[in-house]
């Protein structure tokens, strides 16, 4: 199979559903004569032209809604958010219209919409360029919220996201643009709401998505140089949320660490934990573990931006304590 | 706008209203042809009774959330919406009900989604604030002030991005325009329509207040026609109390949108001669006396004025219009009375496409 | 002591703390000439004047902003969010601005500022305009947010609010403002942080706040008639969080039913679920139950939105499952 | 602006550059006195010569997140900040590190930060997008595009609500115009300046870009500055390349500010001779020969030349100026490579007022 970057996936799958339906524009600051502030649509301009490759003012909120009247009006737009930190100014519209819109008319309108950017922090953009917002828009009955994390994923949810009926946020892991892995030709998709098992184990469930996975798969590595044999889940899907497979990693490992950039309250790893003591109260022989972001706005320097992440000794330590296992 | 509720649906002919708006184009103010007159008075009539009776419904708690009515601002939309063709989309704020009734929504499934019903045009899910007719070109009803002046540019781009001829007539307030959605969206249509990918006709009601602030207390620049201008987008102002004059710009405006495929605006100075919602009863911010002066101008008055004075009607006629449309409207109360509540079971359908 | 509506409380707090401190001034839409959509500050541009009590164009995202500025420039900004639904325009600068501005001016820069409002729904006014967002805004760091049940806490914590030097949410129970109860006159002010014990109780801890509250000490009542003796927690403040007083409650009672209006994903009962199996896992005889709001845009009829929130069955139901007890 | 560091902080007498622009004022384009204009000269080359040396650093890895500098806009700044009194309240966006500079902040403190260091300007802890000397009157330094500008607007209410005479110089983009964030605010600028509550003196600098998108592909209306009619504000234009230009309506324009407490605007066109940030190597948006054309008005360049042609300054002194500067910013980078990290304890600090 072909190695391709997680960048070129994603345009890949953009610009192949483009080529079969020309319902799909893209619309997004500087996507087009500029490249993509992250190269995600470099050239594309080029080969769909300026009414297919919208380069748009500094207007979040207009060109967001403006995204939602087209897919109104039976187009089918994927937004770029330069980053979701921007995404604040465009909150209105995506919460109160995108969301919201089939239920309030009745069923009488659909918003076939993706809005996608890199999500996520690590190269010190400090504290308004850095979020993870995936429990942010999963709060939001009416969003489909996802995250990949392969190439594959990437280019086969892009595929699902945009023939989805509903908007999707579509968060990309900004910090693995660069990273390559196997990906199909053609036209294939990956399901929304089934997690992925990024390995297997039996002595704990390390949950997470986006680009924590990575770096569990690493902790994976060194913890079964001590004789932890873990198991790696990869969300995927924010919302809908498949609770079916992290339910029963836990009832096979009895012991489970959540980990996550973003910060701790009203989180993700909160609905994780919860989900878990409901359903697998009996199963549980330690509390779920969760390892989340500093509870600062992202700081700039490097030491500090560092110590505000998660990182695999933090992951490792959580992991001693689920197996009451002392740290060395 | 229908002037029947069937003659809404297809293009019009050489005798709809729609037609002679087309020939007011080049004399201005011509006298409207008194049958067409009669029968825009008839709808303007039924819009008013039906607005009172939903006042009714929200004092005796029959209809709940937020109620904003139209009366007094009749003229705008009965003039702009005889300029819809079929294949145009309609967009508007939460003061929506008239515009639902003039594209074509029976009085009966708007008063049931007033009063919460499963037969109501949005099956009671949205209320008041979010009436919706698609097949009749109405596109809603939101409740976010500006919110929805962005969809309104995003679909007029689609409907040339999909090559047909329809417009988009997007209503918006002149307490929606010092909104940052405003800016952002016009500043779009206007650079969109460059290349005549945007007929956006924005129609600008500027009934002078938003809930309590007038346009004086809301910006340093109360010409707000004029706000267009920073997007490169051309404009008029028209008395929207005035029929005539509005069914004049109405159809010049939506044919030189249509044809152009450039946005185009039109300020219409009218007010509302009721409280801002159905829960504002102190109007501390206006005058009884302001109300009085412009009860003088009641565009509904007006069309009555010109009517008798061109001796086609007589006072009887009127009682009878009266009396007709009051029965239509009372049934559509008794319609929505009696209608049953939503099958709960809609509770949860139409959040995504398939259900969860 | 004198009996006062929950508006009034908050009024007074406001115009007390007006005439003693004259940095403090109020901005919104309509809260002056017209008296404020929920008659709030009815009144007070009467006598504080129209520089005091600034009312607004509607523009959401300006004038909070400038409020923000307001606070830089050292004046207590109190800005009157007619609703919270319509805060989503404003995302922007409370999260990147408001919250952040003391951190990434490395603490040269102070925001005493409250932004106001009633949040949650119940009286019909449908999707857009119906939100509980105290998840929402705890999860970001640099935030305080509180949400006060009673018109006592009402004032006390309105004081406490604008004398923070940092920005407060003040998430008002919109269902409450008609609500009586005893308040203090003058000035007493209640602390952040602290949950407040609304009725004591051995058996089950019921945990929320806002106007769920008062349904809880109802369904508290007939579970008194069930020989089920419970405890009713006002968590109060959302961030900081008071996990100490859920967490000794639950270490007596073993049980804990959480409720909440908002949206059950990533949400405060998740995070009171995570934090009671994290702290409380020993003692927990069951799992949390959460009781939240339906995963739907809120509806406009009446059955349906009754239907959409909380009641007083589905809790009783809730604490009974915690129990292991059957329905009747 | 500090002519030299010290003076920034004081009020100005009559023989600085200040009370100069006062003068102008009567006679347009006058010569600036030369003993002055090589103080403009020596900071706008050390503005120049730090922005090199922090690309460097940006592209040997040592300066993390995001880098803009100001190479060829040094005139803007540098003007407008001559008018800057103490008790004024400087505000822009993320292209802040002339701003700082100019106000008195020390090519250390600043070089510091952009390396993330304890000794930066603001602890390590915002970088290049967040700088802030509060107690040179400089409040930031902003990463979203049009962010600040409503906090620019309240500072100028709270500027005169608390009875200064301060006033706000805000700076903006030509992308940032197209924000919802300044609609709104410029409108309320308007709206309080009428009662004479907000001196917000708006410095739009038009460097004909936001990012890869020139002004004619962002908006129809591409006189950017009369885009400040929406709002009641009056506004002019400048050559933003030609310091005397600027210095001049800078002088005026903040004397107006503050006399009236009413806002005022100035377009000032400029071009930014590098790429929009250190990442940007591409630039498929414009040709080689548009930015070799701008060379040409490099401001900097333009000065020298004036100094020249005065006779006033010889080549030699010019070379020298320049190695002093050079020592200055070379002992910046050694100041920022040795200085320390941030303590891991800030980590946790300024998150709210007490720590928690
Ligand atoms: C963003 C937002 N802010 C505030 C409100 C509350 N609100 C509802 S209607 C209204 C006034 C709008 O005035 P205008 O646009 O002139 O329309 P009109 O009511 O006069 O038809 C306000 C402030 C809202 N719905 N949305
Ligand atoms: C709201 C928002 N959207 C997008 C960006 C990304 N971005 C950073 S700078 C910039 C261009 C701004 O242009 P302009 O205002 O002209 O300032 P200049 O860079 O030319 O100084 C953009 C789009 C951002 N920081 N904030
Ligand atoms: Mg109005
Ligand atoms: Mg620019």
């Amino acid at each position: 199979m072909p190695v391709k970057t997680y960048r070129d996936a994603l345009r890949d799958a953009m610009a192949e559903e483009m080529r079969r339906d020309e319902s799909v524009v893209l619309l997004g600051e500087d996507i087009g004569v500029y490249g993509g502030t992250h190269l995600v649509t470099n050239n594309l301009i080029d080969e769909f032209g300026p009414t297919r490759v919208i380069d748009t003012p500094i207007a979040e909120n207009g060109f967001t809604g403006a995204a939602i009247g087209m897919a109104m009006g039976g187009m089918r737009p994927i937004v770029e958010m330069m980053t979701w930190n921007f995404s604040f100014l465009a909150a209105d519209q995506i919460i109160q219209n995108a969301a919201k819109l089939r239920y309030f008319s009745g069923g009488q309108v659909s918003v076939p919409l993706v809005i996608r950017g890199p999500n996520g922090g690590g190269v010190q953009l400090s504290a308004q360029h850095t979020h993870s917002l995936e429990g942010f828009y999963g709060h939001f009955p009416g969003l489909t919220v996802v995250s990949p994390v392969t190439p594959h994923d990437a280019k086969g949810m892009m595929l699902t996201a945009i023939r989805e009926p509903d908007p999707v946020i579509f968060l990309e892991a900004g910090a693995l643009y660069g990273t390559k892995g196997e990906v199909e030709d053609g036209d294939y998709t990956v399901p929304f709401g089934k997690a992925r098992i990024a390995r297997e184990g039996t002595d704990v469930s390390l949950i997470s998505y986006g680009r924590q996975v990575p770096m569990l798969l690493r902790v994976a590595e060194t913890l079964e140089g001590e004789g932890i044999d873990a198991e790696v889940i990869d969300l995927r899907s924010i919302r809908p949320f498949d609770s079916e497979t992290i339910v029963n990693s836990v009832k096979k490992t009895n012991r489970a660490v959540v980990v996550q950039e973003q910060w701790r309250w009203f989180s993700v790893a909160s609905e994780v934990a919860a989900i878990l003591q409901e359903q697998a109260f009996d199963y549980l022989d330690a509390p779920v573990e969760r390892v989340s972001g500093a509870e600062v706005p992202a700081p700039y320097a490097r030491n500090l931006e560092l110590a505000a992440f998660p990182n695999e000794q933090q992951i490792a330590e959580a992991v001693h304590r689920v197996l009451y296992r002392k740290d060395n | 706008m229908a002037t029947t509720q069937n003659e809404g649906k297809k293009r019009r002919t050489a005798t709809t209203p729609a037609k002679r708006g087309a020939t007011a184009e080049r004399q201005d103010h011509q006298q409207l042809d008194p049958q067409k007159l009669l029968d825009f008075y008839r709808k303007m009539v039924e819009i008013r009774l039906f607005e009172d009776a939903a006042q009714k419904g929200f004092r005796t708690g029959k209809i709940g959330g937020y109620l904003h009515v139209y009366s007094g601002q009749e003229a705008v939309a009965t003039g702009f919406l005889d300029a819809y063709e079929p294949g145009d989309r309609i967009i508007t704020a939460y003061r929506d009900h008239a515009h639902a009734l003039l594209l074509g929504s029976t009085p009966n499934e708007v008063m049931a989604e007033l009063y919460g019903k499963g037969t109501g045009l949005v099956k009671g899910k949205g209320g008041s604030m979010h009436l919706f007719d698609v097949k009749n070109g109405f596109w809603g009803g939101y409740g976010i002030v500006g919110g929805h002046i962005p969809l309104g540019v995003g679909m007029a781009y689609s409907l040339r991005y999909l090559k047909t001829d329809g417009i988009v007539q997007l209503y918006l307030g002149d307490g929606a325009i010092h909104n940052g959605a405003f800016h952002e969206a016009a500043n779009l249509a206007g650079l969109w329509g460059r290349d005549g990918l945007n007929p956006t006709l924005f129609i600008l009601e500027n009934n002078q207040y938003g809930m309590g602030t007038s346009v004086e207390r809301a910006t340093a620049q109360t010409d707000l026609g004029a706000k267009f201008d920073s997007y490169g987008i051309e404009h008029e102002k028209v008395d929207g109390m005035d029929l005539d004059a509005v069914l004049e710009v109405a159809h010049r405006a939506a044919k030189r949108v249509r044809e152009s495929g450039k946005p185009y605006a039109v300020e219409a100075l009218t007010y509302r001669l009721v409280p801002h919602g159905a829960a504002d009863f102190l109007e501390k911010y206006r005058t009884k006396e302001e109300v009085r002066e412009w009860k003088q101008r009641d565009p509904i008055a007006l069309v009555e004025h010109e009517l008798l004075e061109s001796g086609e009607i007589s006072e009887e006629q009127i009682s009878q219009i009266r009396d007709e449309n009051k029965k239509l409207i009372d049934e559509a109360v008794k319609f929505a009375e009696e209608s049953p509540e939503p099958d709960l079971s809609e509770l949860k359908t139409d959040v995504y496409a398939t259900a969860v």
